[in-house]
């Protein structure tokens, strides 16, 4: 075997440029992958992901938060949970990261092209669908309308908040915000609700006959709105959910990411609401 | 690179813990530029006065009113608190008659009925007393554990625990299966991994001394051994060994 | 006619032959009495009667425990394989299929480094096998996923080459065979219990719960699997600043082998059953449909608690709740 | 006016100990020794066990002297069941006694003693004051670590040595290579002599009474007890020459034997009977008789470096009748439960160690003694203590509690022993 990296299994080097909390336990983290990376990174489809190797604590899937920039930069926005994402925390700019992917599959662009798409996040889920939203918004002509409703649980974890409203108040976006808990005090001049994310979906009224839906949060989240996306209207097929599992390898290997006879990793992690079912431990 | 400011020390035990850091002769060199060992008296003149640290490994467990002064004072001293070694994390053999006999009792039968008795109170694991933010399991622990934990302090972290019984390892490494093969009394499928199998790699049983494994499925492991003709006292006493209390109905 | 005979007195002189083609490693029995593949050192140790070894060929291809890659310069490096010229003599068919379907999941798309540079160097001897009561071979096999497969017959050996590297060996022991009757057409290769249907995880039978309840979670069924390979990758910083990055067989049976920040996909132990029982006999993506049962027997031999999942797949009626 | 000078916790030592010197202006009143382990009462845990579990919880006294409980403990339940063990049985155990003696010698004097010769904190100043010291002294103890690991399955509690037995027979590729190992160490322990011949140059203090082990050629097969003023008992009657009492201060008990403080230890065996000496080490021993014939306690170190010689070269002899041997996988005899008693004796690294169980006829504990060489040298530590003390009066404080510390580290006590001793 050549002793060359080999781009699926050896990762490579990217460096920490900046980081910006986001909330108490969430940042922002904009890496530099080096050119080994990045002309991997060429073929990202928002909704797969990447393998972050933190050097020291170990290898993470993240899903980027954003499409890799012309300068070759990537945003990562990552929550602090545990072992691998507590040390990524306490690193400074300049730091050195790795990088594998990217892998899985991510949302099907060319099908949902020229129609609506509703994506609806939940807490953490903003990630993965803020890069599926960038790019909607970057090739703004070639789909319909473009709904965003994003709930946290309170004002204070809710992520990109300005950055949302300035892309809403610019045009071509429709963004509908909600917090589980009543406000404290509500600085900012957008309104948002109070209320789960599922009410928000009830008293909207779309073309569900063609609405592309992408969904990422939670699992109890995807149950209950699956459910009522279905019954809005919009055909399993086109509900698109982004999941998460445990991975070790990314590429199909190490069987942690399973569901059903299906691996998280290979067949996903961007999976049609049509495909889980008869899958009960998928969601 | 900034050294890591350690504190090593010993309560209740005997020091087989410390000594197993010593037992790194391959790595000492290196650990020792990578550490300060501020306060270790085991190997190092100093004392804990004013000092503060990074980490402070502690092995034994908590008996006398002194032993818990010098773990608050550990506690207070330092950021992160590793309990290191069975005594430490489950009380270990001292603690083996926690839940038959009273402690008095027990101090009797040593120094006798007519003298004073040393203050001293039944062997529990530090957690009773203070927050531990790391454990390494073993009597003794192995010697690749406090490597890999001083080289995570000093990253920065911590090192990731595998959690499997020692039967995986025993069973990787081609062991002869002394519970099944031999129907002794082997403790293995609930016993925390790590060791390699030691001791039925030499044909002995494992004796339990790194403590349960995450998901001990205790009544089955107790259902097993009555099987095979162990009473339940022997069993109890066996499983004790090393920490006193198991939920012996634990299913998961 | 071919020279395809190999006379049982001249064996000897054939592992000597086949030391030239890499490390000679071959089924011994251990002190303590545990049939096991080890170095050959000396061909008196060989124990061609054995029924399965404790640990399967897997280990010389996906070792227990393996640093895939470190890290010193703020860099990562893939790990040292390892790999060297090996020659794997007296493997059974069912392990030689074990192989086989490793070989599906490794070699794929993006082969796995160290996995294919061992494999690469890997010769396999197969040789016929008589099975005992923990087998589950419908029938007698011989598996043709090896370099050479010795079948017993009478006096010695057929010998039958699957690979170029087999015609090597068997040119490179010209001298040792002779020739024999023709050899009839291989019966049955490949994996031996059929694919089951993935439905009857969530079938109500009573067996479910019987194992889900005495399951020790002691793994031994998975380690000793031909089969099995899901591995857990947790790294370590070193102590001269780096990190070291390792690979280490798991196990779906234990509690951590679905588990993510704030949630457990399968938290009890009858979810993590089904999950083999998925994995062994419905396969997953992308070997959907596959079942990698080879039966050799190992799991059912080495489970502390007798459990065996393909009970399941008799009718109900036919077992004892 | 009074003071009270106090040295706590002493340092580099196994276990947490402390010393008071109560002065009345420069003159010192008395000098209390105080063992603070929590005593873990061993004696009494182990009543009610199986004779199978004794040695395997025993040895957990201590971690140094591990070897030497677990083998005293097998030896003494042997005793009581009547169980005899085959010769490479007892070359084994040989083995991994010489090898706990290299190892804890290699310890005390390169990680422990070594930094008070050089005027440094302890291990880590070392490393950089006398790196190489330091790297000679560790693969001087790694050769005996690597002994014990291999033929004990573990370093530390061993458990390959067992009742009536081995659990697993060596390879003889295993046992090459150890030899081989050792082997390689054989000139650094040659001549640790040289590091430690002078000892510290304080006042003289009280002639020491030695007690040791006899046949000293033979320290599986120990019967007797001797002491210097030529008197001896058999080990089974310790009972009767050993008393102890309790002191308020410490968790120890004070042991006399015949009325006496004894002194055990490397020193003691050495005065005692150097017969038993390996050629290398008798010459040493020969070389540096003048420093340790009749010596007090302060002459310990060199005695001990001369032991690590001699224990390195009965190791290897060992290994090299052992190989000669072949490996010979034998079932270990299988002891059958029987009422009695057993005891036996054994010299750890400090010195004399006796075990002794009563079981019932299920073979359940009933009585358990054990009485640590730390234990024994207790009494005369103390009175040496308070010799040098007395002996430095005037001086400053600090030198005399750096003197007082490198005199305790010439017992190298081991403080978790020292508090499991006969009960009464
Ligand atoms: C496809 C995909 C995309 C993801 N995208 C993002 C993202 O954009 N931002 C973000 O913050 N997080 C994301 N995650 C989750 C992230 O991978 C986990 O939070 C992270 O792996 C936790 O690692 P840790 O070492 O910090 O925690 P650990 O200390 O390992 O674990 C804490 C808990 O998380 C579990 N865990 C271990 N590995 C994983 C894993 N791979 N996934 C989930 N849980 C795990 C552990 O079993 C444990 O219960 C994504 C996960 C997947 C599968
Ligand atoms: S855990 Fe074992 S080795 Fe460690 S101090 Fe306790 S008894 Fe000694
Ligand atoms: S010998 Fe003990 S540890 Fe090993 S497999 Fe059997 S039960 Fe498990
Ligand atoms: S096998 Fe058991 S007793 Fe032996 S070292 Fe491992 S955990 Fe401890």
């Amino acid at each position: 075997m050549n002793q060359q990296p080999h781009s699926q299994h050896v990762p490579f080097a990217a460096h920490l440029i900046e980081r910006r909390d986001l909330s108490e336990d969430t940042a922002l983290f904009r890496i530099a992958p080096d050119e080994g990376a990045l002309a991997q990174l060429f073929s990202f489809v928002p909704g797969q992901f990447v393998q972050l190797s933190v050097p020291g604590a170990g290898e993470i899937p993240i899903s980027p938060a954003d499409l890799p920039t012309p300068e070759g930069t990537l945003e990562l926005c990552v929550r602090r949970v545990g072992h691998v994402t507590e040390l990524l925390h306490e690193l400074q700019p300049g730091a050195t990261l790795g990088l594998r992917g990217p892998f899985g599959s991510g949302f099907p662009l060319k099908e949902m092209a020229g129609r609506p798409v509703l994506l609806l996040a939940g807490g953490l889920g903003i990630a993965p669908l803020r890069s599926l939203l960038m790019h909607l918004l970057r090739q703004r002509d070639s789909y319909g309308d473009i709904t965003l409703m994003y709930g946290a649980k309170q004002p204070r974890l809710m992520l990109f908040r300005e950055e949302l409203a300035a892309l809403a108040a610019a045009g071509g976006l429709r963004l509908y915000l909600t917090v589980d808990f009543a406000p404290e005090t509500l600085d900012g001049g957008y309104s948002c609700a109070v209320g789960l994310l599922p009410d928000l979906l009830k008293g909207f009224r779309f073309d569900a006959a063609t609405t592309y839906a992408a969904v990422c949060g939670p699992p109890p989240l995807y149950r209950c709105l699956v459910a009522d996306l279905e019954r809005a209207g919009v055909h399993a097929e086109r509900i698109l959910l982004s999941l998460e599992r445990r991975m070790r390898c990314g590429i199909g290997r190490c069987c942690h990411c399973a569901l059903g006879q299906k691996l998280c990793c290979l067949d996903g992690p961007v999976f049609r609401a049509s495909d889980l079912k008869g899958i009960p431990e998928a969601l | 690179m900034k050294r890591l400011k350690l504190a090593i020390t010993g309560l209740t035990a005997c020091s087989g813990c410390q000594l197993t850091l010593l037992n790194c002769e391959d790595e000492l060199p290196e650990l020792l530029e990578r550490c300060e060992l501020i306060y270790f008296p085991l190997a190092e003149s100093g004392d804990l006065d004013e000092a503060s640290f990074d980490a402070a490994i502690v092995e034994g467990a908590v008996s006398t009113p002194k032993d818990l002064e010098l773990l608050f004072k550990l506690r207070n001293a330092s950021r992160l608190l590793v309990a290191y070694g069975t005594c430490a994390l489950f009380g270990g053999v001292a603690a083996m008659n926690n839940r038959v006999s009273a402690r008095v009792d027990l101090l009797q039968s040593v120094f006798g009925t007519g003298n004073k008795l040393p203050d001293s109170f039944p062997p529990v694991p530090l957690g009773n007393f203070v927050s531990v933010d790391a454990t390494i399991t073993g009597c003794p622990p192995e010697t690749c554990d406090i490597v890999a934990m001083v080289a995570a302090l000093a990253a920065g972290t911590l090192p990731p625990a595998p959690s499997y019984p020692v039967c995986t390892e025993c069973r990787s490494r081609e062991n002869l299966c002394l519970l099944l093969e031999k129907g002794q009394l082997c403790l293995g499928p609930v016993v925390q991994g790590g060791c390699n199998a030691r001791c039925p790699a030499t044909g002995i049983v494992c004796e339990g001394c790194r403590g349960p494994v995450r998901e001990a499925n205790v009544a089955q492991e107790l259902e097993l051994l009555l099987e095979r003709g162990f009473g339940r006292d022997e069993i109890e006493r066996r499983m004790s060994r090393f920490k006193p209390e198991w939920n012996y109905g634990q299913r998961s | 006619m071919e020279k395809n005979f190999l006379k049982m007195t001249r064996l000897v002189q054939f592992l000597e032959t086949l030391r030239l083609f890499g490390e000679l490693h071959a089924p011994t029995i251990s002190e303590s009495g545990v049939y096991r593949f080890s170095p050959l050192d000396d061909p008196a140790e060989l124990r061609l009667d054995y029924h399965r070894t404790q640990i399967p060929p897997k280990k010389y291809l996906l070792p227990f425990r393996e640093e895939i890659l470190h890290n010193a310069t703020g860099s990562y490096r893939e790990g040292h394989s390892g790999a060297k010229d090996l020659v794997l003599f007296g493997v059974h068919s069912c392990d030689l299929e074990g192989i086989a379907y490793l070989d599906r999941v490794f070699l794929a798309d993006a082969a796995d480094p160290g996995y294919s540079a061992r494999r690469s160097r890997l010769t396999l001897v197969g040789v016929s096998c008589e099975p005992d009561d923990f087998c589950f071979c419908p029938e007698e096999r011989e598996s043709t996923a090896c370099d050479l497969f010795l079948g017993a017959s009478g006096e010695g050996f057929h010998l039958a080459c699957h690979s170029a590297r087999g015609r090597a060996v068997v040119s490179a022991a010209d001298h040792l065979l002779e020739q024999g009757p023709p050899l009839p057409p291989p019966r049955f290769s490949g994996p031996c219990f059929p694919p089951q249907d993935p439905e009857l995880r969530f079938s109500d039978h009573p067996l479910w719960q019987k194992f889900a309840s005495t399951c020790v979670s002691c793994g031994a069924c998975s380690v000793c699997c031909p089969t099995c390979y899901c591995f857990d990758v947790r790294e370590y910083p070193t102590l001269s600043g780096g990190a070291a990055r390792i690979r280490e067989w798991d196990n779906c049976l234990f509690v951590t082998h679905g588990e993510v920040a704030g949630a457990n996909f399968r938290p009890d132990r009858l979810d993590r059953l089904r999950f083999r029982f998925l994995h062994k006999y419905c396969g997953f993506t992308p070997l959907q449909g596959i079942s990698s049962c080879v039966g050799c027997g190992r799991c059912k031999e080495v489970c502390p608690v007798d459990i065996d999942l393909r009970e399941l797949t008799v009718t109900p009626k036919r077992v004892q709740p | 006016m009074g003071s009270v000078v106090e040295i706590a916790p002493l340092t580099r030592l196994e276990g947490h100990g402390s010393v008071r010197v109560f002065r009345e202006g420069c003159r010192v009143e008395r000098v209390e020794l105080h063992f603070d382990d929590s005593p873990r009462l061993f004696e009494a845990l182990l009543l009610g066990k199986s004779y199978a579990e004794v040695p395997d919880i025993v040895c957990r006294i201590c971690s140094l002297c591990s070897t030497v409980h677990k083998v005293t403990a097998l030896l003494a339940v042997e005793d009581a069941l009547g169980v005899e063990v085959s010769e490479v049985t007892t070359l084994t155990r040989d083995l991994m006694l010489q090898a706990g003696m290299i190892q804890d010698h290699a310890l005390h004097l390169y990680c422990l003693v070594l930094p008070d010769l050089l005027g440094v904190r302890g291990v880590a100043e070392l490393a950089q004051v006398a790196p190489d010291l330091l790297k000679t002294g560790l693969a001087v103890k790694k050769a005996g670590n690597q002994i014990l690991e291999t033929v004990g399955g573990r370093l530390i509690h061993p458990v390959n040595i067992r009742l009536g037995g081995l659990g697993r027979a060596l390879g003889k590729k295993e046992l090459v290579r150890l030899r081989d190992e050792l082997a390689k160490v054989l000139p650094a322990a040659q001549e640790a002599h040289r590091l430690f011949s002078t000892p510290f140059p304080f006042p003289d203090l009280p002639e020491p009474e030695y007690i040791a082990l006899q046949p000293a050629d033979n320290p599986l097969g120990a019967q007797l007890l001797r002491m210097s003023d030529g008197s001896s008992f058999p080990v089974r009657d310790y009972r009767r020459h050993i008393e102890e009492t309790v002191v308020g201060h410490s968790n120890a008990k004070l042991s006399r034997v015949f009325g006496k403080h004894a002194t055990v230890g490397s020193l003691a065996r050495l005065n005692l009977d150097a017969t038993g000496l390996e050629a290398g080490a008798a010459a040493l021993f020969a070389g540096h008789k003048h420093e340790l014939a009749g010596k007090d306690m302060r002459g310990n170190n060199l005695a001990q470096a001369i032991e690590m010689c001699h224990a390195t070269e009965r190791a290897l002899r060992l290994l090299d009748r052992l190989i000669e041997l072949g490996a010979r996988s034998e079932a270990a005899a299988e002891p059958s439960p029987r009422a009695g008693t057993g005891c036996a004796a054994g010299e750890a690294p400090r010195g004399v160690l006796i075990h002794s169980y009563s079981f019932d006829g299920r073979g359940i504990c009933t009585g358990a003694d054990v009485i640590t060489p730390t234990a024994l040298n207790q009494g005369a530590l103390a009175r040496d203590l308070e010799a040098l003390a007395r002996g430095m009066e005037g001086e400053e404080t600090s030198r005399m509690t750096t003197a007082l510390e490198r005199l305790i580290r010439c017992y190298d006590p081991c403080i978790s022993c020292s508090v499991h001793v006969l009960s009464l």
